[in-house]
């Protein structure tokens, strides 16, 4: 069986406290340097049969309306190899 | 870009300005260049437009709710006599004894919870919570009186399990115990459900706080969260205009809230009270920086300067014009005597809160904003916060209203057999109106505090507020869209008399009243004839029962299309009880008891 | 000499003053203590209190984990000090592996409110004495990340050791293994629940019930015979 | 500056309740042929200066001390291009 993943994140004009609450802990444990922290959900899809064009536009669309919301979030569609 | 200074504006009279795509009218426009005597700056216009929008100006609904203060009840009244701040503040206060005060308000948030009904609905608690602490009280409790469309709709899917989910999800975070609301299904809610939130806050009289900047010299003090570009414009888009299938989606930036910013801005708030080193306060809400600056300037004596450049920014790129229009939540203004800013910074510092010196209280009557030392603003503040339009929208009683009154129940058949009235019974029982809440209370935090008498299932929310004493107060919210559209008068009537006997059956003295007028479009004569017998009833009602309204708010333009959802205001109203042991839950306690029916 | 219990507010932290209270009404001196400072004030004992400290952002207690009081408190109850966590506070004793396991969203997703029934499984821990073996109590359960999970060796573990403090009872309410409720480390002096007992502790508010006040009254026993 | 991307997932042995909602919901919004759906979280830093192997290595255990709870998790640590 394939795996695709869809990333989805929010979009970067949306507020993100979690990925801001991440990054304002790293200081407090000794790790310096990283300037931007954002967090958004990894989804692992396992499909049955051929993982061909069709097959992606449909998950393409099942993100799209599903798995992100569109109104605050941006995500991308690929393949696990 | 050249940046647009108030020297520019002077220089460049003739520009063309979107004032148009900002909501204002060519009326009002031509106000604002009288105003100043040249065009506005782009900031300028920012401030106005959101400033003057139906929701954050109340230019159609003002006349109308002038009733509250002109038939409020006499000081000798119990209610008349325990209003300690009126309507006009961010939220009225009572007087309940033993030294304490009680704030609470409900508000809508109906348009931004149908786009993206979580954060929508999630926002809206986050913003009365801040109305009710910028009067200098501590929140101990919230409720959400909620409506949407047919329970079996595939969009309710979508619209409620959101909503209830930004509701607990923001008020549990922030521990605030949920004691009560509603939940009404009714096909005429379906493109616009209302999502009114409503918080309860206690303090002590001498803690009320009011949102004004007096004595020059003082510093202006932004707090809580940076500023981004969320809900920009969203003020007069969302709120003032009607959602229209024909369109194009409008969906500007949706806020999104962080209850725990919003949680440690309340403690760090609170402690600054204790402290006493604020001399005014104001949130940031609707229309942002704009409103805020402009409200404080306005309410006090002298004007204000302000370093748009300092805000703390989350996006570099925003334009002075959207950092003014800028909602992100969790934001707070304070006016700081210069002597208490350093302490008024350590305590920010310790609950890890941004706290930024942006500008100062001047001797002037100007609200004068700048940017890198350019002058951006420079108004009359109270003519963008106090003194905006008026509207005496046309009103009349819709041709069809003869027709709905006529159409009474009495016309219905009547079950012939016992058949048939089982079945009307099941109906009955089994309509969602009817049904258990417990799906949508089961995700609220009741308990947190530690102080909650009575919550669901009970007529009225109660929690204690003095541990030793037992004082506590009750608060109920009702409404009845569909009785409300056969009669507003009477309809805002019965929604009130409802709360109050909820009130009153649960042991408390009923004192004060909130509400949340929501209604569709005011352009539309019908629905305005609607707002004005609805203010009028429930003002009539306040009037009658002693009861003041310390203040609410109205939601406008609920309509899908052309059609609006039916009036629908909901009444919240709040009373004392002196010892909380003595309430009355709605459960038979003992075998034996005696039912008795009071009333005709 | 009155006991002391220390109570410790994080950012986000909902009940520090509803424990303050539960401690008060137990007659033991409730002390507030402040996430960035290393000091215990030489109290007897900790409790970690219910709430969203930092928002329950990344995991919940994941962050407050690494605040400098927990530095203390985890040496501290390493060397037996007693130490509760209610609900968050629960989260983060895990997070700290001061008790094994995790916990996660609950399997219905939904965050729930409701008047617990559990059964107290070990009463000899610091914090149970004051209950029987089997006693079952009502206790106020609210939260969204209240799965208890481990793996099975884990959980055998604590079987066999008479680890698992509290059971659920009555339907398990977020798919927490073997209805686990709450847990206590092989001492007895760590004791982490979801449910809230500080919220049943007053007759007159919450639930009505004060099925929770034996936490407190069991800890003022320990420390005033042990003084 | 560099991204670098941390994913997170639940051990395969943890029930996933999010995971199969997902996975449930599918069927009925028409997408069929979806065996399985795990969700976990992305994380994506913005590291100041030069990704090397020493910056990598303090974020491989950021991720393990931090970023994951390693009792119920399993995570990645890669440099996004
Ligand atoms: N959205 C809500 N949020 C909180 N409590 C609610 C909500 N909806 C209903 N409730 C509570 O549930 C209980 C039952 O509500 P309801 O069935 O509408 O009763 P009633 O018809 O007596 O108002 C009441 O205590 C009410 O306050």
């Amino acid at each position: 069986m394939a795996r695709v993943v869809v990333d989805v994140m929010l979009k970067p004009e949306i507020l993100d406290p979690q990925g801001q609450a991440v990054q304002r802990a790293l200081p407090r444990l000794g790790f310096e340097g990283i300037a931007d922290v954002r967090q958004g959900k990894r989804f692992e899809l396992e499909v049955e049969g051929p993982v061909d064009d069709a097959a992606l536009a449909r998950i393409h669309e099942m993100a799209e309306t599903f798995l992100a919301n569109t109104v605050i979030e941006n995500f991308t569609v690929r393949v696990d190899s | 870009m050249t940046l647009d200074t108030v020297k520019h504006a002077n220089e460049t009279p003739d520009v063309d300005q979107p004032w148009a795509e900002l909501g204002l009218k060519q009326d009002e426009y031509e106000r604002i260049r009288s105003i100043l005597g040249r065009r506005p700056t782009g900031a300028e216009l920012a401030m106005y437009s959101v400033m003057w929008s139906e929701h954050c100006s109340y230019k159609s609904s003002k006349v109308h709710l002038r009733q509250f203060g002109e038939k409020a009840p006499e000081a000798d009244t119990p209610g008349g006599g325990a209003l300690l701040v009126g309507i006009g503040e961010n939220a009225g206060v009572v007087d309940v004894g033993q030294g304490y005060a009680v704030t609470f308000k409900v508000e809508s948030h109906n348009h931004p919870s149908y786009i993206e009904p979580y954060q929508g609905a999630a926002t809206g608690v986050g913003g009365i919570v801040r109305d009710i602490l910028a009067m200098g009280a501590r929140p101990v409790a919230v409720m959400d009186p909620l409506r949407f469309g047919a329970a079996d709709h595939p969009d309710t899917k979508r619209v409620l399990p959101g909503v209830v989910a930004g509701i607990g999800g923001y008020g549990n975070c922030l521990g605030l115990p949920n004691i009560g609301g509603e939940v009404v299904f009714d096909p005429c809610y379906q493109g616009n459900p209302l999502v009114n939130a409503l918080c309860v806050g206690v303090m002590k009289h001498e803690d009320i706080h009011l949102a004004k900047a007096s004595g020059a010299g003082n510093k202006v003090i932004l707090y809580g969260a940076r500023t981004g570009g969320d809900g920009i414009g969203g003020v007069s888009v969302l709120a003032s205009e009607t959602f229209d299938d024909s369109k194009p989606a409008k969906r500007p930036a949706v806020q999104v809230g962080d209850p725990f910013q919003e949680k440690l801005l309340i403690e760090c708030t609170l402690e600054i009270f204790r402290e006493d080193l604020v001399d005014g306060i104001q949130d940031l809400g609707g229309a942002g920086l704009s409103c805020a600056t402009s409200e404080l300037a306005s309410a006090g004596s002298g004007g204000m300067r302000v370093e748009l450049d300092r805000v703390p920014l989350r996006d570099a790129t925003l334009s002075p014009e959207e950092i003014l229009m800028s909602e992100s939540q969790e934001r707070m203004c304070a006016i700081v005597e210069p002597g208490k800013v350093d302490r008024f910074l350590e305590i920010c510092e310790k609950w890890d809160v941004i706290a930024t010196v942006i500008g100062e209280v001047t001797d002037g009557e100007r609200l004068e904003i700048f940017w890198h030392g350019e002058q951006i603003v420079d108004v009359p503040p109270r003519t963008v916060a106090h003194e905006g339009p008026v509207y005496e929208r046309p009103y009349a009683r819709p041709d069809w209203q003869d027709a709905l009154q006529a159409d009474d129940a009495n016309k219905l058949a009547r079950p012939a057999t016992a058949e048939e009235l089982r079945e009307q019974v099941l109906k009955v029982i089994s309509s969602p109106n009817q049904a258990s809440k417990s799906w949508i209370t089961d995700q609220y935090d009741r308990f947190v505090q530690g102080n909650t008498v009575l919550a669901q299932p009970e007529d009225s929310g109660m929690v204690r507020i003095d541990e030793d004493t037992n004082l506590g107060v009750a608060v109920a919210t009702d409404g009845n869209g569909r009785y409300a559209k056969l009669d507003p008068y009477t309809g805002a009537q019965l929604a009130l008399a409802e709360s109050y006997r909820n009130v009153a059956a649960s042991g408390a003295r009923p004192l004060a009243i909130s509400n949340c007028l929501n209604f569709g479009s005011p352009e539309d004569p019908a629905v305005m004839w609607q707002f004005a017998e609805a203010t009028r009833g429930l003002a009539d009602g306040c009037l009658a029962l002693g009861t003041p309204v310390t203040g609410g708010n109205v939601s406008l333009y609920n309509q899908t299309g052309e059609t609006a959802i039916h009036p629908t205001p909901v009444v919240a109203v709040l009373g004392v009880i002196d010892d909380v042991d003595r309430r009355t839950p709605i459960a038979f306690s003992d075998e034996g008891h005696l039912l008795y029916l009071l009333g005709d | 000499m009155t006991a002391r219990v220390g109570v410790i507010t994080f950012p986000g932290t909902l009940d520090d003053r509803d424990t303050q209270r539960a401690v008060r009404i137990a007659g033991l001196e409730p002390v507030p203590l402040w996430h960035r400072d290393k000091d215990l004030k030489q109290v007897d004992a900790v409790v970690l209190p219910g709430g969203f400290s930092y928002g329950d952002y990344l995991r919940a207690g994941a962050i407050s984990r690494f605040s400098p009081v927990m530095e203390t408190v985890i040496e501290q109850a390493r060397g037996g000090m007693p130490v509760l966590g209610i609900c968050n506070g629960f989260q983060v004793l895990t997070e700290t592996h001061l008790l094994p396991g995790a916990m996660l969203r609950n399997n219905h997703l939904h965050f729930i409110c409701r008047d617990q029934k559990l059964r107290v499984e070990n009463a000899d821990t610091a914090w149970t004495s004051d209950y029987e073996a089997g006693q079952e109590i009502s206790v106020p359960l609210k939260n969204i990340d209240g799965r208890y999970v481990a793996d099975e060796r884990t959980l055998d573990e604590l079987e066999a050791e008479g680890r698992v403090a509290f059971r659920y009872l009555d339907g398990n309410p977020n798919g927490s293994l073997r209805d686990i409720a709450g847990i206590t480390n092989a001492a007895g002096n760590v004791v982490g629940l979801m449910p809230h007992p500080e919220h049943a502790v007053e007759p007159g508010v919450g639930t009505g019930r004060t099925d929770g006040l034996g936490f407190f009254t069991s800890i003022l026993k320990r420390l005033v015979s042990a003084s």
